[in-house]
Formats: structure tokens, C-alpha cells, sequence
């Protein structure tokens, strides 16, 4: 029973967070088409630069937690502007093949800032100091006080985001923008406004996501391919460009992930998910809820 | 007359192979094995155009060929012994069996889904070869007790000819009626198919040849470097470099993508002085090409009036 | 019959989700023979194509080619039996030459070929020569003018001697010289034995050149005989005309903003590649007018509107109250009054009906919205039965209540009606068309609308255009239309 | 078109024109007077190895500064591999090619080290590795002597260090503290299967009785289904085997307050940076090491760290110390045998060196490992250390332990007396 509760609890904290990871993902292409496969690059920014914010200028875990997710922003503005908009904008490439430009440009913007990180800080994982610590007993089961923080954290930001696009007015925009770019502009919304608004958003969920995973789990200049993968699978699996499938798949995988290591072996952790995913392209090749 | 053009450029590549050829004659090995290298790359980068430079599809997987190969030939030589050659053979073999797998969710699937189906078996195979360490020598490697030649400039020769055939075979392939119906397919597969090509038939051929040609120089290049690992054959940076390399050396040319493999890799030990920094000037390189000059170095050098 | 012949289609029925596109065709098509398939926008005649071709596969019927049943053969096999299509858009081979182009379409599905034929040059050649494309052998499509790109596809089509040759929008995008030339090409394939089915919007276009016509309407076949018969034909008539059009047009000079028209549109060039969709295209639009551009699909309406719209480079000039348009972007001009109801709809299909409304009336007060959507609510009361409901989910007649309902959130000075009757049943229209009328006679706002639907299309107008082949053909009031227009335009 | 393939030609020709860059971007050859030159191959972006090339450097400007070997200098030459075996062979090809040094200092990586570990043979020239444990380094030696004897590895293998963490967790664990119960927790890795092996073989003679035995994925990340899993089967201890892994399964550890120890080897816990790349959470892990902060291993030890951290201003990591000891017994050997490889090889075998972390013998040809460290009191004794607010304390064995083990309050350890 113990078993039960702790697969139950593990599962949940672990999910929310490849939730919250994904969504951001999912929702950068849901509205402007972009695999932005410098996503764990921009990850893994945020995380360095809140270890490094409490390591070198000793400013306290809610402050260098800040710092994290400013530079999360930053680093997805920054990637709107330098790489993705100057390739859609671009008048050499022919529109069919924009997509596999922009999918090398991120690739290589990522490894960029992965050999930038590893340069300044070193390869070495990191972790950024938890805001909360200890541990509580939940059924049972010994959780750590921060994992619960980390579930409740993704949780309110996701919360917020859906309040964001469902109830205002330009959240709504940047949804309507994602079932129908040419609507919007009918409607007499500046789309490259909204670009912008989403990429700053989601520059805010990467700071966050990888703020939280920095407390969590900790991560190196060695995580940008595998978090990027991680994402990318994802929201492949949920259907590209649906954040409720995202959603629903981030918990299949955590969930997975996790009733291997408990019941199998923490060695082959990863395959089932994988096999999984390979299974649902097979089966059902536009992801669990995907439209397109 | 257009046929006459292609063997014009095979023979001015031939003509180049045939000067670069000497060599050995005159730089150290160091050059020698940089090259060797540099040789087996521009296979690999060759292999990815064909596929998806002439069949559009986007394969993040190349090393899970590569790696196949490689691993294949390594395994068998570990455990039996045989003739080396026969070690190869198996090792394509097995690559062109793999490549068979991938196009069969590359015939239900496209674009990005595709994309993430390859990436995946990439870490499938990944995880695979760390798990059954006992078999594959797991992530510290696997250790190849024969070789073909010791000597530098004899390997160097054999990778250069092996580029060489594995080119004009590729480069003659991407001209001829063949290549002409897997670019058509590729760009339009209604349309090819209303011309009465079977497409299906056309892109699992382009899986396999791609499979042959990159599992033969996998193979290869392991029994040259006597080693075979993750890093070297089957991480994603790995594939994430033989991408660059066809992309930044011009995408559907088959040969821009020798010249990007040898410019990956002469510019990361030209930068060598810069240390830590000198991935990173690397990547900042190749981004600028894509930026610019989505044609990429043949795209530059062979530019013509009609796209000004 | 006594001839065998070429192409027997029979029964054919194919369902998209719920909507039967085919039902039940049966048609026919001997070998010497050119049959003009017409039918408006949305009656299915590509589809019918598609499914003859294999790229659709069919739900049920059968499709005989020599005699050969091929229904649900994947496309390849049953070009290799014999049939041959032309399609619409060209999409040759950019990096290759002209020539090769062809070559491509004469190889054999082979693997092992690895050394073209040595008479596949020459054929080649021949196959140019016929279509006339021997002046541009090697250079690449992307430097030829439109009309030699569907040369390329005609030759890639005839290059695999095709006994049966599907025809889609021959003349689309050709100019009157060119069309000429490429209908004797037709009339030589017919001439060879070949059974030609020529895909067009109407009559007219293909009149010269067809055998018989066979007219379809969502979905069905409606009318079949020569192209005399068939525009003599009642039911033809009242699809692409109507029946008798009351109209209420009021004269230009009774409008306050004579010198300067609201929208002043002079010279208006548009091209799409090689293609020309608008050709010096000049209309205006007063105040409080009513204007309707009439024209079949692909003739250049959607062409021009996304022009006014701001969503397309052009050249001439746009000018709204004086005041040229160029620079804009299309969401300043939509901003500023100028909102476009687009054939596509573009609703936000996961949103409800009410959030699609809420989005129209962003730019305003939340009081002068919420008083807006009462108003509207009132205008198309079943909107306010499904304000809950996703738009997604809607009827076709409900969203394109909703997408005017959305544009008129923003309070319009112009609206701009693309196409508002796309695929929608006679009901539905009489709805629209009833709010369109209250619209016009409670409000003075300024309309124009778009449409290949006469009887839709007149009944408001207070002027027509006439569109065809990218240029107005015919400028005037909607009295006048049948008489001077109506044969025209069958 | 003949336009557009001379420029074709012109691409391939610009094939050559890369090349005949290379070639003349390289510099000249060495001669056998000049300097004796020391290749060290590793990448400076991880902390394990950026204290290779520096300790090495300050190594070459001791023996310099003392008049050298022979009256010949010592010239380190530097190549960062990215950690990537494929980037360390060409650098190794350079170095033996073109730099022609006399012997090469690579890497900590072990799959770095057996991808060249063929290379010294064909190249015939001598490498020694400062941080590899794999024990198929010395294995390949051992099947195939006379193409790979230029191979040294300079540090433990695996099964060395199972026995070290034995011997330690013999006196600190059984006789101090009473355990009498184990889990072993490694990487699944290849250089886990000796090492893991021989934990199973020594920890029940010591007296430890293994109640489970885990091996995870080396891409985890959540640690916590593991954690959970090893306190429900209560041992007293857990015995670690981790290096890819190290910040991620010690700060879990600490946010799930699991009241069980943990002692074996923890490569990352060695690195000065520890604490502060798991910001504290590391407080009292055990970890086997070479060598300390503030432990005199030798007399040669204490000396060597102050000045790098002067130089440097940090410490070594465990390959800076083996490193330095490398270029010293290297020198050593070159002033014995000459710079011949093979003589240098035969000088090699014959080391007998006390260096930073001990006396430094290697097995003979006839070992199952041959050119392995030998272990033990004599020669390279090996520590069990414990990060104690923020220093790394140094507990065994007892002649140089420098502190008291103590554990963070989550942790309930028995019957301590």
C-alpha cells in the first residue's frame, strides 16, 4: 500500500514538472509553428544563472529563484529575435522549407549556449538553492517538503497561464492566434505582437520550469539535449500544438518513468516511455489529443 | 547533355580525389587522420542528404544507422573473430535492416513526427547499448581487437576512396532517373504518384541505400579508430553534427556535404587554440550560414544567375 | 453504347466525416471524346477527379478504366494503367531544367534504372515540341511566365500517353491568346483517341472545346448533354443565376461622397508567382453602398479583397477616403474599419461562439461590447442559443453567422463578404441573406460582398462587378445583370 | 551551366585549398634535443579534468625551475577533447604526429581512455591517465601486451576502489559503528560491473550483509522512487557507486532527509565544488579518495596543494594530483630510459615513486592487470573522507584522519558508541 502511495506521490511531483516543461513547448508551436529546439538550452540558462546568482553574489533562494526566471526570458526573447523571426522573415528561404531551417538554427543556438554554460560554469550539475526544505509525511509516505512545493509551483503557474489565455483579453489572443493566425489579423490584432507576447510567456514558464527542476533535481550544461528531447516527445505524444494533450502526456511518461523504477529497475527507467512513444506514432501518428 | 554535366563534376571530383590522394606524401599523419575522419563524416553527411535533400524526410537519426553499423561490425569481430571484411558487410547489413525499420513509420508519418520516431530509436539504441554492457562494452565503449591497417596513410587512402566511390555512387544516384523520381516523390508525393511512380517503393530505397552507405562507413571508421562507443557513433551531438555538416555544406547536393563534414572538423582543430571556446566559435559559424546563406558553401560556389 | 468506353464511372460515393462530397456519380467518358465536368465552387467535381485518379480512395462505387475495375488502387497503379491528370498548380522540379522535367514523367518506375533511356531524350523533345515548349528546354521553371509551367504539366501528362487524361481548370490564370493555344492542344489529344475529362467552374469556358457536359451540385449530378443543352437547362440556370432577382438598388449619385469614394481601388495588379490573379482591377465603393463583385471561383474576388485587406503585396493603389492604404499593416487596416469576412471563416473553432464574439470586440469597451453583442444577438438569434458552444462544433450556416456576427463586433465602417453562401443550403442562405437586408436597412453601414451565387449576390446590391479571368468584365446595376451578364455567365 | 560547374570544380578544388591550410597551419617538427614534450588531453570545462593540464604545467615548471631531465625543459602541450572520444583521438594523433611528444597525460574518462588506448600502439607512444577506473584498460593490456603496453593507468580501477571502500567501511562502519547491513547503489554502467562485483565480494567478508543490490540508469534524474525503495529494506548503510551521476542523487538524498549514510565512491563529491554546486546538501557523505585537502599522504602532498590552490586559487581535483605525480615519475622514467618509447615503457614498469597520493608501483606484465596501480599500505593507501560544512574532512585510515565523523540530524545511525 505504501508502495501505492509513494508511486502515487513520486509520479505526481515528477509529472507536474515535465507538465510544466512541455507546455511552454507546446504552446510555442501551437501559436507560431516553431519546434524551438533550443528549449533545454534556455532550461538549463535559468538554472546556471540562479545557482550562480546564490553561489557568487549571495543573494538569498527567492532572489536568485528570480534571477532564474529573468534570464529564462531573456534567453527565449533573445531567441525570438536573433534566430526564429529573422528566419520567418527571411525572403531567401522558400516557406516549405523555413521549417527545417528554423529547426537546425534553434539546434545549433542551443548547443551555442550549452558550450557558453559549460565555458563560464563548467559541465558540473547544479542545483539552485530550494526555497523550502524538510520533509512531511503524506500517507504514509516521507515526501520531501520541496517536491510538494514543486507540484504546487507548476501547478499555480499552469493555473495562471490558463486564467492568462482564458481570461484576458490578450491571452485570448494569443489562443485565437493558435487556432487561426489569419483570424487574428482579421480582427485587427497585430500577429507579430503576439508573437512576442507568447514568447514572452513562454520565457517565463522555461524560467520557472527550470527553476523548479534546478531545486528539484539539479541539472548540467549536460541536460540541454536530453531536456529539450524530453519536451519534444512530449508534446509530440499529447499531439503537437495541444497544451491539454501535453498536459495529459507529461503525466503518461512521468508515470511511466516512475512505475519502471519502482517496479522494474531504476536501470531501464526510460525505455517503456520510449517504446510507448514509438507505439503511439505507430497507432495513432498525431499524438493522443493532437488536431493536426 | 545533362548527363555529359554529371560526369563532368564526377570527373572534376575524381581529378580533385586523385591530387588529394597524394597527401600522404607530403603532411603527417596528424593531417592524415584528421582527414581520415573528416572522410567517414562526409559519408555520413552524404547519406543524410540523399534522404532528405532527394526524399524530404527529416531524419534526426542518422546515428542510429551509423551507430548499428559500427556496432554491428564491432560486436562480431569482438565475439568470432572472421575476416574483417565480413565484419562490414554484416555491419551494413545490419544498418540496412535498421534503415528498413525506420521507413516504416516514415511511411504512415511526416514532418516533425517522423523527426521525433528517428530521434527516438537514436535513444532507444543509446539505451540499448548501455544496458547490455556485457555485449557492447556499455557507455565506456567497445574495445575492436583487429584492425585493417595500422598505417596512417593507408587508412587515410582507404577512407578517402571509400568517400570517394560512396560519393560518385550517391552524386550519380541523385542525377539519375532514380533521383529524379525520389525528388518528386519527395516534393510532391501525389503528384509523383499520378505520374505512376510507387512512392512507397522509391523512399524505402532511398532508406536503404542511405542505410547501406552510412552503416558501411559506421563499420569503417570503427575498425579504424579500434573502438567503438556511444560518444563516437550513437550520441545525438553526433548526429546534430552530421546535420550541420549537409546543411551548411548546401542541402541537395550530395558533395556540399563532404565539404561540410571537412569544414566541421578542420575549423574545431584550426580553433584548437581557443580551447573551451572553440565548439562554441564552431556552432556560432554554422549559424551564421544558415542565417545568411541558406544555400549553404555549394550553394555559394555554385550560384548562378537564375537565383539572383 | 456501342463503343467501349475509355473511362466508366459508376455509383461513385465518398464521405468526408460527415459530409457526402460524391454521391452516388455515374458518368462516362470514349475514347475521342472531351466531357466537361462544371459544377460551382464545393459541388465536388475535384473530388470525383481525385477518386478517379486513386489519390481519394472511394467509399463506394466503381471506377473502369479499359474496362478495368481500379476503385481504391493506389494512384501509381492506375497511372500505369492508362490514366493521366493535369493538375491546377504546377509543381515542377525547381532545380531541374525544363527538359528533365519531362524526361522525369517518361522514366519507368524502375530501381534499377540507373541510365535514362537514349530515346527518352527524344521523346522528350517530341513531348516539348507538341506543347510547344522547345525554346526553353534548359532553362529552369522558376524563369519561365506562368502559361509554360502548365505546359509542363500537360506534357508531363501526355509524356505517359495516357488513354483517359483528367483535366483540372485548364485555362486558370491564362490569358486569352494563351487559352486559345491551349485548347487546339486538347482538341489534338482528343483527336488522338484519347478520352478527356476537362474539370471547369462553368459552361462558357469549356464550351468550345467539350463533346457533352455534365453539371454537378453538391455532390450530385444535375444536368448532362451538350454545352447548348446544358445551359438551357432549368436546374443549371437556377443554380449559377437564381431564380427571377427583385432588387432595390439605389442609383450612385444618391450618395453623399461622390468625388472621393470611401474606397477608391485604381489599378490593381496582383501576381502569384507567374500566375496573374488581378489584372488593373479598378472599383470604388461609396458610404453606406452596397456593392457586390460577382465571379466564379478563381476569377480574382478573394484575390482582391485580401488586397484591400492588406494581407497581399500589390501594385496600383488603394486609397480609403483619400488617404492611400499601402504601408498599413493588414491589422491597422482592420483596426480602422476596413474588416474582411473571409471565404475560410477563420473562427476560432475551440473557442466558444461567445469568445469569438468577445475577440471581434476587443478593441472596444466592455460596455460598448457587451451592448454590440446584444445587438447582434438579436440579428442572429441562434447565436445566442450557442454562445456556450465551440465554434468548431457549429453548423456551416451558424459559422458563417458567427464570422459576420465576429467582424461586426468591431464595428465596421466596410465590410468585406467573401463568398458567405460556400457550401451552405438554400435555408441557410435565405437566413443570411434576410440579416444581410435588416443589416443594410438599419444601419448605414458600407458592404462589400463577393459571391459566384447571383440570387445571393443581387438581391442587395446596389452595383455589381463583374470579375472573370482576374479583370471587371462589366460594371453595373443588378437589373441589368441578367440581361447583359446572365449567358455569360453559366 | 559550364559557368555553374567550374564553380563546382572550384568547391572541390577549395577541398584541397582546407587541406593545404591544415598542412601549413602546423607547425614544425621537434627536435630530439630540444625539449622533452608532455601531451595532456583533457577538457578543461569539467572540474575533474581542468586540473589536469594545470597541475601538470606546474609539475613540468618545478623540474624545469630545478634544471630539468638531463638538462632538458619540459614542455606541456594542451588539448581539450570536449570529453569526446572521437575529438581525443585526433588530438592524440596530434600530439603524437605532429607535437611528437614523448608520452601523453589523457583524460579521467574511461571511454575516452579506451578509445585510445589502440592508438598508443599504433602510434607507439606512451599514455598515462590520471582519472579512468575502468578495469578493461588494464584487462585489454593483459590480452594483448606488446601493442598496448605504452598504456599506464595512473589511477585505481574499479575493483581497487570496491576494496579501499571495504577496507575503510571495515573500520569506520563495522568496528565503530556496528552496522551490520548494506545496499549497494551504482550507475549502470560498464565501469560499475567490477567495482559492483567486488562490493558483493568484500562487504559480507567485512561484514556488511548486502540486502540489495541497485543499479540505475546513469540518466536519472529523479532519485527518489530509488531512495524510497532502498529505506524500506532498512539497511544500516548505503554503498555508492556513482561518477555521471552526483549532484542530483546527493541533494535528494538531503531533501528526503533518508536517515541512511552514505559511503563508497561519489566521483563529484571529490571536486572542491561540491558543496557548492549541491549547496550543502552533500553534509556528511562519505567518499573514498586518493587523496585531501589538509591530509598528508605523503610529505610531497600537503606542499603540492598549497601551491596550486596559490596558483590557482582552488584545489586539485583527484586527477590534478595524479597528474602531477604522472609528469614526475614520467620525467623520471625519461632520465632512466631515455625517450624511446619502448625503453621508456620498460623504465615505466620499473617505477617506484612517492608522490602526491602515495607510492607508485605498477603491476608487472604477467598481472591479470598489468601496468595497474598496486594498492595498499605501502603504496597508494587510499582515504574515506566526509564533507563537513562545507570542508572535506579526511576519517581513515587513522594516522591521517583529520577529523571526527559526524552526520546531519536526519541521519540515525544507530549504536555509535
Amino acid at each position: 500500500m505504501t508502495l501505492f502511495w509513494q508511486i502515487l506521490i513520486d509520479g505526481f511531483a515528477i509529472s507536474s514538472l515535465y507538465a510544466l516543461g512541455a507546455t511552454g513547448f507546446a504552446l510555442i508551436f501551437g501559436v507560431s509553428g516553431v519546434l524551438n529546439l533550443s528549449h533545454g538550452a534556455l532550461m538549463v540558462a535559468a538554472v546556471v544563472a540562479a545557482w550562480a546568482a546564490g553561489d557568487q553574489l549571495h543573494v538569498g533562494p527567492y532572489a536568485g529563484a528570480a534571477i532564474g526566471v529573468v534570464i529564462g526570458f531573456a534567453a527565449s526573447l533573445l531567441t525570438y529575435f536573433l534566430i526564429v523571426r529573422p528566419l520567418q522573415q527571411s525572403s531567401k528561404i522558400r516557406e516549405e522549407e523555413k521549417e527545417i531551417f528554423i529547426l537546425t538554427a534553434t539546434l545549433l543556438w542551443g548547443i551555442m549556449l550549452q558550450e557558453l554554460i559549460a565555458y563560464l560554469y563548467t559541465n558540473n550539475a547544479k542545483t539552485v538553492a530550494p526555497i523550502v526544505e524538510g520533509v512531511v509525511s503524506i500517507a504514509g509516505v516521507r515526501t520531501p517538503s520541496n517536491e510538494i512545493f514543486t507540484a504546487i509551483v507548476c501547478w499555480l503557474v499552469i493555473a495562471v497561464l490558463w486564467l492568462l489565455v482564458n481570461r484576458t483579453r490578450a491571452g485570448k489572443a494569443v489562443l485565437a492566434a493558435s487556432m487561426n493566425p489569419r483570424g487574428v489579423t482579421l480582427l485587427g490584432i497585430e500577429l507579430s505582437q503576439v508573437y512576442i507576447a507568447v514568447w514572452a510567456m513562454y520565457g517565463v514558464l522555461v524560467g520557472v520550469a527550470g527553476v523548479l527542476l534546478g531545486m528539484f533535481l539539479g541539472v548540467s550544461s549536460y541536460s540541454v539535449g536530453p531536456l529539450t528531447a524530453s519536451a519534444f516527445a512530449i508534446v509530440v505524444l499529447g499531439g503537437l500544438g495541444s497544451v491539454s494533450g501535453a498536459l495529459i502526456a507529461a503525466y503518461v511518461v512521468g508515470y511511466l518513468e516512475t512505475l519502471t523504477a519502482y517496479l522494474i529497475s531504476p536501470a531501464y527507467r526510460t525505455i517503456p516511455a520510449l517504446l510507448l512513444l514509438v507505439a503511439v506514432m505507430y497507432v495513432r501518428p498525431r499524438g493522443l489529443l493532437g488536431r493536426r | 547533355m545533362r548527363s555529359a554535366s554529371t560526369t563532368r563534376v564526377l570527373l572534376i571530383a575524381l581529378a580533385v580525389v586523385i591530387v588529394v590522394s597524394f597527401l600522404p606524401l607530403g603532411v603527417s599523419g596528424y593531417i592524415l587522420g584528421l582527414l581520415t575522419i573528416a572522410y567517414y563524416f562526409g559519408v555520413f553527411a552524404m547519406a543524410w542528404d540523399l534522404l532528405f535533400g532527394f526524399a524530404g524526410e527529416v531524419n534526426f537519426g542518422p546515428t542510429f544507422l551509423i551507430g548499428t553499423g559500427a556496432y554491428t561490425a564491432g560486436i562480431l569481430d569482438n565475439l568470432y573473430q572472421p575476416p574483417i571484411w565480413l565484419c562490414v558487410a554484416a555491419g551494413a547489413l545490419a544498418a540496412v535492416a535498421g534503415g528498413v525499420v525506420l521507413a516504416l513509420p516514415a511511411l504512415r508519418v511526416r514532418g516533425p513526427y517522423f523527426g521525433l520516431t528517428t530521434l527516438v530509436a537514436v535513444l532507444i539504441l543509446q539505451n540499448y547499448v548501455v544496458v547490455d554492457a556485457p555485449l557492447t562494452g556499455g557507455e565506456i565503449g567497445l574495445t575492436i581487437p583487429d584492425v585493417i591497417t595500422i598505417s596512417d596513410a593507408a587508412n587515410y587512402e582507404i577512407a578517402l576512396w571509400f568517400m570517394a566511390v560512396s560519393g560518385a555512387v550517391l552524386f550519380a544516384l541523385s542525377r539519375s532517373p532514380v533521383g529524379l523520381i525520389l525528388q518528386a516523390s519527395g516534393q510532391d508525393a501525389v503528384q509523383a504518384g499520378a505520374l505512376g511512380f510507387n512512392v512507397t517503393k522509391h523512399k524505402l530505397a532511398a532508406f536503404i541505400i542511405s542505410a547501406f552507405f552510412s552503416g558501411l562507413a559506421g563499420a569503417l571508421m570503427a575498425f579504424y579508430l579500434s573502438s567503438a562507443s556511444v560518444g563516437t557513433f550513437i550520441d545525438i551531438t553526433v548526429g546534430v553534427q552530421i546535420i550541420i555538416a549537409a546543411v551548411i555544406g548546401g542541402r541537395r547536393t550530395i558533395l556540399g556535404a563532404v565539404l561540410g563534414a571537412i569544414f566541421l572538423i578542420a575549423m574545431s582543430e584550426l580553433l584548437r587554440p581557443l580551447g573551451d571556446l572553440s565548439n562554441f566559435v564552431v556552432f556560432a559559424m554554422a549559424l551564421v550560414v544558415v542565417l545568411l546563406f541558406p544555400g549553404g558553401f555549394f550553394g555559394l560556389l555554385t550560384r548562378s544567375k537564375e537565383h539572383g | 453504347m456501342a463503343e467501349h468506353a475509355h473511362l466508366e464511372v459508376d455509383g461513385l460515393t465518398k464521405r468526408f466525416g460527415g459530409l457526402v462530397a460524391v454521391k452516388s456519380m455515374t458518368l462516362n467518358v470514349r475514347a475521342g471524346e472531351i466531357l466537361g465536368l462544371i459544377g460551382p465552387n464545393g459541388s465536388g467535381k475535384s473530388t470525383v477527379m481525385k477518386l478517379i485518379m486513386g489519390i481519394e480512395r472511394p467509399d463506394a462505387g466503381s471506377v473502369r478504366i479499359n474496362g478495368t475495375e481500379v476503385a481504391g488502387w493506389p494512384s501509381h497503379k492506375i497511372a500505369r494503367l492508362g490514366a493521366g491528370i493535369v493538375f491546377q498548380h504546377s509543381r515542377p522540379l525547381h532545380r531541374q531544367t525544363v527538359l528533365e522535367n519531362i524526361k522525369l514523367a517518361l522514366l519507368p518506375d524502375k530501381l534499377t534504372r540507373l541510365l535514362a533511356d537514349p530515346q527518352t531524350d527524344e521523346r522528350a523533345r517530341a513531348i516539348a515540341a507538341r506543347v510547344g515548349l522547345s525554346g526553353v528546354l534548359d532553362r529552369r521553371p522558376a524563369t519561365l511566365p506562368f502559361a509554360d509551367l502548365r505546359k509542363i504539366e500537360i506534357a508531363k501528362a501526355i509524356a505517359r500517353n495516357p488513354q483517359v487524361l483528367l483535366i483540372d481548370e485548364p485555362f486558370a490564370g491564362l490569358t486569352s491568346t494563351e487559352t486559345a493555344a491551349f485548347s487546339d492542344l486538347i482538341c489534338e489529344l482528343r483527336d488522338d483517341g484519347r478520352a478527356v475529362l476537362l474539370v471547369d467552374h462553368n459552361v462558357k469556358s469549356v464550351a468550345r472545346l467539350v463533346d457533352r457536359v455534365l453539371a454537378m451540385y453538391v455532390g450530385e449530378r444535375i444536368a448532362e448533354g451538350t454545352a447548348d443543352e446544358v445551359m438551357r437547362n432549368e436546374t443549371v440556370r437556377r443554380v449559377y443565376l437564381g431564380g427571377s432577382i427583385e432588387t432595390a438598388a439605389r442609383p450612385e449619385s444618391s450618395f453623399r461622397d461622390r468625388t472621393t469614394p470611401f474606397l477608391e481601388v485604381t489599378d490593381l495588379n496582383v501576381q502569384y508567382g507567374k500566375a496573374q490573379a488581378l489584372q488593373n482591377v479598378s472599383i470604388h465603393i461609396h458610404a453606406g453602398e452596397f456593392v457586390s463583385v460577382v465571379g466564379l471561383n478563381g476569377a480574382g474576388k478573394t484575390t482582391l479583397f485580401n488586397a484591400i485587406s492588406g494581407l497581399l503585396p500589390y501594385l496600383g493603389d488603394i486609397r480609403r477616403e483619400g488617404t492611400s492604404l499601402r504601408g498599413q499593416t493588414a491589422a491597422t487596416i482592420a483596426r480602422n474599419g476596413i474588416v474582411q469576412c473571409s471565404e475560410g471563416r477563420n473562427l476560432f473553432t475551440d473557442m466558444t461562439v461567445r469568445e469569438n464574439l468577445d475577440l471581434g470586440g476587443q478593441h472596444l469597451p466592455a460596455a460598448e461590447s457587451a451592448e454590440q453583442i446584444a445587438w447582434l444577438f438579436e440579428l442572429f438569434p441562434i447565436l445566442r442559443e450557442r454562445q456556450k458552444q465551440a465554434a468548431g462544433t457549429l453548423s456551416g450556416g451558424e459559422q458563417q453567422m458567427l464570422t459576420i456576427a465576429r467582424a461586426l463586433m468591431m464595428k465596421p465602417k466596410l465590410l468585406i463578404l467573401d463568398e458567405p453562401t460556400l457550401g451552405l443550403a438554400p435555408v441557410v442562405l435565405e437566413q443570411i441573406s434576410k440579416a444581410l437586408e435588416r443589416l443594410r436597412q438599419t444601419t448605414d453601414i458600407t458592404v462589400l460582398l463577393g459571391e459566384q451565387n447571383v440570387t445571393f449576390a443581387l438581391p442587395h446590391a446596389d452595383r455589381v462587378y463583374v470579375l472573370e479571368h482576374a479583370r471587371v468584365v462589366w460594371e453595373g446595376a443588378p437589373v441589368a445583370f441578367a440581361a447583359e451578364m446572365g449567358t455569360g455567365y453559366l | 551551366m559550364n559557368k555553374s560547374f567550374s564553380r563546382a570544380a572550384s568547391a572541390m578544388l577549395s577541398v584541397g585549398a582546407a587541406v593545404a591550410a591544415l598542412t601549413l597551419a602546423t607547425p614544425g617538427y621537434a627536435q630530439s634535443s630540444g625539449p622533452i614534450k608532455i601531451g595532456v588531453i583533457a577538457e578543461a570545462q569539467a572540474v575533474a579534468g581542468s586540473s589536469i593540464p594545470q597541475a601538470a604545467q606546474m609539475a613540468a615548471d618545478e623540474i624545469n625551475a630545478a634544471g630539468g631531465v638531463n638538462g632538458r625543459k619540459i614542455e606541456i602541450i594542451t588539448y581539450d577533447d570536449h570529453s569526446s572520444a572521437a575529438e581525443a583521438v585526433r588530438a592524440f594523433q596530434r600530439a603524437a604526429n605532429e607535437d611528437h611528444v614523448n608520452a601523453v597525460i589523457a583524460s579521467y574518462i574511461s571511454e575516452v581512455v579506451l578509445a585510445l588506448e589502440p592508438w598508443t600502439g599504433r602510434l607507439k607512444t606512451v599514455m598515462v591517465t590520471p582519472g579512468a577506473a575502468s578495469d578493461v584498460i588494464t584487462q585489454n593490456i593483459a590480452k594483448d601486451y606488446n601493442n598496448l603496453k605504452y598504456t599506464f593507468h595512473g589511477y585505481l580501477t574499479s575493483t581497487s576502489l570496491a576494496d579501499q571502500v571495504c577496507d575503510a567501511s571495515k573500520d569506520l562502519l563495522v568496528k565503530d559503528l556496528h552496522m551490520k547491513s548494506a545496499v549497494v547503489m551504482s550507475e549502470d554502467a560498464a565501469w560499475t560491473t567490477p567495482l559492483d562485483a567486488e562490493y558483493l565480494n568484500c562487504l559480507p567478508k567485512i561484514g556488511l550483509k548486502v540486502v540489495d543490490h541497485i543499479r540505475f540508469s546513469p540518466d536519472t534524474t529523479d532519485f527518489t522512487p530509488i531512495f524510497n525503495k532502498i529505506e524500506g529494506e532498512k539497511p544500516d548503510v548505503i554503498v555508492t557507486g556513482i561518477s555521471h551521476v552526483g549532484v542530483q542523487p546527493t541533494v535528494q538524498w538531503k531533501q528526503q532527509e533518508v536517515p541512511i549514510p552514505m559511503i563508497g565512491i561519489s566521483s563529484q563529491a571529490t571536486n572542491s565544488s561540491f558543496w557548492n554546486d549541491t549547496n550543502g546538501a552533500t553534509e556528511g557523505v562519505l567518499y573514498q579518495a586518493v587523496s585531501g585537502p589538509g591530509v598528508a599522504v605523503t610529505p610531497k602532498t600537503l606542499p603540492f596543494v598549497a601551491a596550486f590552490n596559490k596558483r590557482f586559487g582552488n584545489n586539485p581535483s583527484y586527477c590534478g594530483y595524479t597528474a602531477y605525480d604522472e609528469v614526475y615519475y614520467i620525467a623520471d622514467a625519461i632520465k632512466r630510459g631515455g625517450t624511446d618509447p619502448d625503453k621508456l615503457v620498460d623504465a615505466l614498469e620499473k617505477t617506484h615513486y612517492v608522490g602526491t597520493i602515495g607510492t607508485v608501483e605498477f603491476k608487472g606484465k604477467d598481472s591479470p592487470n598489468p601496468h595497474a596501480l598496486k594498492i595498499g599500505g605501502t603504496t597508494i593507501p587510499g582515504l574515506m573522507l566526509q564533507w563537513q560544512d562545507g570542508k572535506q574532512i579526511n576519517l581513515w585510515p587513522a594516522n591521517v584522519a583529520n577529523g571526527k565523523m559526524k552526520f546531519p540530524k536526519f541521519i540515525k545511525v544507530g549504536s555509535a558508541d
